[in-house]
């Protein structure tokens, strides 16, 4: 969907809002959160490999082990901060419809606080062993 | 929403069989959209067969075999017939690129033409260009200097003039850029392959002094971060050149001078 | 130039319906989709961890439903969803360096990727089921 | 005719009963034509403060001044001692004493501040291990009046021109000049004379303009199509050296067509001089350096009408390569690889694309190709039109002017060097945009076009666009294009020349029977090919009918029947004029200028050319 009226001279629609003067934020985080996540993801299956056997107290056991649980709580922090950006880019490229993309990108942030907040806070919860 | 099929008006209908050349022997068969902006009806294919032993051997030569001897009102742009001037650029057998320098044989089975992918069509294989040129201009694409400059040359070691192959040889043919699907969905506001590269070509010679304004310019999640690396663009150039690579340089500029 | 005076619309040129579907633009994709599913899939695992946190019944219905047929093939699903989108990553990283973006270099790395997710994936359940 | 135009004069005309409208604009300068003389004249033009406008039938960039390989001229001494009037007795030389004087010191006394501008907008040229710009030899060029070999051409690799078009480009678009892209022009708007603008169509949208302008100047390039064989593009249809003839004006030296030596055979598209500056060379059936023998000290590097002539003799005489012995080898495989990838990236490309050679082993087969045109509009050196009035063979035409290949300065006289094409460019570009800022007061009212402006325009696009007759336009260019070629090219005499008039005039009055079959206006290629053979056709025949005019051989106009070049009777500029209702050429001449710009440079005196 075209930004501007067909009125507007051809550079005029180019150059829009001009420049946003950022983005590489975004793209530095993405990418220093998905070298977390290789690590942090590998460790957590890892932990999940060991426990598949395991009774709910082993299960309990392991992820209140402070490593863990603070490995654990970084992953999910650093997961749902990539997923949050990869989304957006997501909702950037396909949805054209400024109203609709303020939203969706809004709801997106929701959605990873979310379970950014439900994930630590069971975590936590595990850990100091309510 | 992003559209990922063609709207009602531009959906394609099979065209016209031209009758084939008396007499040839060695024949080959191309399919070339056609749009009329003078009827109002959808885009259709026409079929045409080459006389391969009239006509000489790229595909450009097939088409003006076509518009000479069969049908004159088939509209094409070309120009040096030699691969430098990135008129005559368009979809062919699925990949943008010159039909000057596309060998007809390189083709199997039949030629099958479209104009460049997801561009207003002005008439059959001669797509709007407009908002391309406007991005091109957008990046200033002259030297930047403030310094008085030199009463001959300004110098420029080996070296630093060696950072402009694979650049400087860019000739605007729109193939890269219109083979990007994230200039299909974001082609109003992302500036796409060619003009990344160009603006690259400018970002690394050593003559400019406008570098950080340039990087300013550019830095904008749509304008430069539109790029996904699809590689569509590298895998198309028919000058054989890599807007891909030269956009990861832009991004890595952008994240050098943060530190 | 001039505005368009045409008084028929422009169409628009055909592009997904026509273009050669290139590995690398394949792999794009795929790149994407699997992000998606990941995204999507941490709704799961933050069923599991407060589940976990909930207490054994909680827990409970949460390893039934992991352990059903449904629950493992969703599991083995989104390893290698989860292993193609690292390796995807991985490849990423590669051209964020400025390398890998040669004609050999880029089919390779897109080759790379596939043979890799689809290995690893299996290595990474036959661990599983060795342990079990 | 109801509706009248900010201009003064009706913007609606009915012609063979439909009806054309109009859009008007007002300008201080029109540039028609985008190539590297017109770009560099919008530049000039628009960075002085005029109101400019450029007229251009392909996107710029599209131009045919990108496909110039080898490099431009100009005496900057980066690769040894050096000198402009070294430069001015080799052009001189070169033009085999048929240059003006005048016109080719300005040339080569302002070629390095035109390189050395173009390198400050950006051009990225080649580089020697100083960091100057790379200079590469080229043929015709010498130090020290013939004594040694110059290395005079700057190159960016060999894609100097697509350098230069593209920085040209990128610096016009600085000021506030307006582009109208894909737009062709028609004609020019005459009063009494004078030329008060241009009348185009926009192929985009199929709509008619009339631009009105102080300075209308023409930067339309050659016209290499009216031959079968060229290393042109194919839009180098010489569109605005037609329209100067239906306005009623001369062109000049239009007999003198250049053959580049080596165009590759069949395909026709160019291997620049460069790459024999490198150190390639040509040799024959027997594997023979030919050359030797035609050019004992310059060898390769002659002269491009030394080249061709003595390749076009080898050819004849039996000792052509390949099945048919028709054309000749060119060796580079020779030199270094890496020499190649680095100086002649591109033409290793062409070759290995349109000839299937691998230039690190296998020679490129090759053949001379018609290259460029001498002849054109005649100019003196601010660019300005000339015509011959009452016997003042200097009148200027006012508010026209011309430069780049259309024009005809003239610099290069019977036979161009390579190299001094892109100068030529630059340095007349830079001249015209200079002379519009010193000539045109920013903004100055101007008078009312008169009444019919631009109907006679519309008469012919009519004609063409309704042309319904049983010859379709690509019959017509062919028979042009084969006559030409046939009867016009490197070895010419009377007979083959009187044969070649009667077919050509033959193939002119068949256009009254051409047909074209789209009738639309939007993007209409089948009527704009129609337009731009009509173009052809009338350069095509003055082309012929000045070369059986001209009895002498001089230059790139070898006559078998007059072997020697003839200073007593033929030290003169052909102007031809056409009617083209009667379909009649009339032959005139202007005298050559036997005398330099300043004092610095004494008149070279003409002798015999030896290379």
């Amino acid at each position: 969907m075209p930004r501007f009226s067909n009125m507007r001279t051809p550079l005029a629609k180019v150059r829009g809002l001009g420049s946003a003067h950022e983005g590489t934020e975004h793209f530095w985080r993405q990418r220093l959160t998905a070298v977390s996540n290789l690590f942090l993801t590998t460790f957590f299956v890892g932990v999940l490999l060991s426990l598949q056997a395991g009774t709910y107290a082993d299960v309990i056991a392991t992820l209140s082990h402070p490593v863990v649980a603070i490995l654990l709580i970084g992953m999910m922090i650093s997961v749902t901060l990539h997923m949050r950006i990869g989304m957006q880019v997501i909702i950037e490229d396909y949805v054209h419809d400024d109203g609709l993309r303020v939203v969706a990108i809004g709801a997106n942030t929701f959605f990873a606080a979310i379970i950014a907040i439900a994930s630590v806070f069971a975590l936590l919860k595990i850990a100091f062993g309510a | 929403m992003v559209q990922l099929t063609l709207p009602k008006n531009s959906k394609m209908v099979e065209g016209k069989v031209w009758p084939k050349p008396a007499g040839a022997t060695k024949l080959k068969e191309f399919r070339i959209y056609r749009w009329d902006p003078e009827d109002a009806s959808n885009p259709r294919i026409d079929t045409y067969f080459v006389d391969m032993d009239d006509c000489g051997p790229m595909v450009l030569d097939g088409l003006i075999w076509i518009k000479n001897k069969v049908d004159p009102t088939l509209a094409f742009r070309r120009s040096c017939r030699e691969g430098i001037c990135g008129s005559c650029s368009m979809n062919i057998d699925g990949m943008n690129t010159l039909a000057c320098t596309k060998g007809m044989d390189e083709v199997k089975g039949a030629v099958k033409i479209y104009p460049l992918p997801h561009m207003a069509v002005i008439k059959d294989l001669v797509p709007d260009l407009t908002t391309f040129y406007a991005q091109h201009r957008s990046i200033e694409p002259w030297l930047h200097t403030s310094t008085p400059a030199p009463e001959t040359e300004w110098k420029q070691s080996r070296e630093d003039r060696e950072k402009l192959d694979g650049l400087y040889e860019c000739i605007l043919c729109a193939c890269c850029t219109t083979s990007c699907p994230s200039y299909w969905w974001n082609g109003d506001r992302y500036l796409g392959p060619a003009t990344l590269l160009q603006a690259y070509r400018w970002l690394i010679d050593s003559r400019d002094e406008a570098t950080g304004e340039r990087l300013d310019n550019l830095e904008d999640p749509f304008r430069l971060y539109r790029c996904h690396t699809i590689m569509n663009c590298a895998q198309t150039c028919p000058k054989g050149l890599n807007p891909a690579k030269a956009i990861a340089e832009i991004k890595k500029m952008m994240v050098e001078r943060r530190f | 130039m001039a505005e368009l005076q045409t008084k028929v619309a422009r169409p628009l040129s055909p592009h997904l319906q026509i273009f050669r579907p290139l590995l690398t633009m394949v792999m794009s994709i795929v790149h994407r989709i699997t992000g998606g599913a990941l995204y999507a899939g941490t709704a799961l695992l933050a069923w599991y961890l407060v589940a976990a946190a909930s207490g054994p019944d909680a827990f409970a219905t949460a390893s039934w439903f992991f352990g059903s047929i449904i629950g493992q093939l969703i599991l083995f699903g989104y390893t290698w969803v989860w292993i193609h989108h690292a390796l995807g990553g991985i490849r990423h990283f590669i051209w964020d360096t400025g390398h890998g973006y040669g004609v050999e270099a880029r089919n390779w790395l897109a080759k790379a990727t596939l043979i890799g997710s689809v290995s690893v994936t299996i290595l990474v359940w036959a661990i599983a089921l060795i342990v079990r | 005719m109801a509706e009248t135009s900010k201009t003064g004069t009706p913007s609606s005309f009915t012609v063979g009963g439909r009806a054309y409208t109009f859009t008007d604009h007002t300008f201080d300068v029109v540039v028609v034509g985008a190539g590297g003389a017109g770009l560099r004249a919008v530049v000039g033009a628009s960075e002085a403060g005029l109101k400019t406008a450029c007229i251009t039938k392909v996107f710029p960039t599209r131009s045919h001044t990108v496909a110039a390989q080898g490099g431009i001229s100009a005496a900057l001494g980066n690769m040894g001692e050096d000198d402009w009037r070294w430069h001015m007795y080799d052009t001189v030389k070169g033009s085999d004493w048929l240059g003006d004087q005048d016109a080719i010191e300005y040339l080569c006394k302002n070629a390095p501040a035109a390189v050395y501008e173009l390198e400050h907008w950006g051009v990225p040229f080649s580089r020697t291990e100083a960091g100057k710009i790379y200079q590469r030899p080229f043929g015709g060029m010498t130090t020290n009046y013939g004594e040694g070999r110059a290395q005079r051409t700057c190159a960016a690799a060999d894609r100097t021109g697509h350098a230069i078009l593209h920085t040209l480009y990128g610096q016009s678009l600085r000021y506030s000049a307006e582009f109208f892209i894909e737009y062709f022009a028609i004609d020019l708007i005459m009063e009494d004379g004078v030329c008060r603008g241009v009348v185009a169509l926009s192929m985009d949208d199929g709509t008619l303009h009339r631009f009105r302008a102080h300075k209308t100047v023409l930067a339309t390039g050659g016209y290499g199509r009216a031959y079968f064989s060229c290393t042109s593009a194919h839009t180098c249809t010489g569109d605005g050296n037609a329209m100067v003839l239906r306005a009623g004006l001369p062109l000049q030296d239009m007999e003198f067509v250049q053959f580049h030596p080596t165009g590759i055979y069949g395909a026709g598209c160019l291997i620049t001089e460069g790459s024999r500056g490198e150190g390639g060379y040509l040799t024959n059936s027997e594997g023979e350096r030919f050359m030797e023998r035609y050019a004992p000290s310059a060898k390769d590097l002659a002269s491009r009408d030394v080249v061709s002539r003595a390749m076009t003799m080898e050819i004849r005489e039996g000792r052509g390569v390949g099945k048919a012995k028709d054309h000749i080898y060119l060796h580079l495989d020779h030199l270094d690889p890496k020499i190649l990838a680095e100086r002649l990236p591109g033409i290793s490309e062409s070759a290995k694309i349109f000839a299937g050679v691998d230039v690190t082993r296998e020679p490129i087969p090759v053949l001379p190709t018609v290259h460029y045109n001498m002849g054109g509009i005649p100019t003196n050196y601010y660019g300005e039109v000339l015509t011959k009035v009452n016997g003042d063979p200097d009148h200027v035409v006012p508010g026209l002017m011309a430069i780049g290949e259309a024009a005809c300065v003239s610099v290069h006289g019977a036979n161009r060097l390579g190299s001094n094409s892109l100068i030529d460019l630059v340095v007349f570009g830079r001249a015209a945009g200079a002379r519009c800022a010193e000539t045109i007061e920013r903004g100055a009212r101007q008078a009312d076009l008169p009444k019919d402006a631009g109907l006679s325009s519309l008469d012919r696009l009519d004609r063409f666009r309704h042309a319904s007759g049983s010859t379709p336009t690509a019959e017509l260019r062919l028979d042009m294009q084969r006559t030409m070629q046939n009867n016009c090219a490197v070895f010419r005499t009377g007979e083959v020349l009187e044969e070649g008039h009667t077919l050509i005039h033959k193939v002119w009055s068949g256009t009254d029977d051409i047909r074209v079959t789209d009738r639309s206006l939007i993007w209409n290629t089948d009527l704009v090919e129609a337009l731009e053979y009509d173009n052809l056709i009338v350069q095509a025949v003055v082309t012929m009918d000045s070369a059986v005019n001209r009895q002498e051989s001089r230059g790139a106009h070898a006559r078998e029947d007059f072997p020697d070049r003839d200073d007593k009777e033929w030290m003169k500029h052909t102007l031809a004029f056409v009617d083209t209702n009667s379909r009649t050429v009339s032959i005139d001449y202007r005298p050559v200028h036997t005398y330099t710009m300043s004092n610095e440079i004494e008149y070279i005196a003409p002798k015999a050319r030896v290379y």
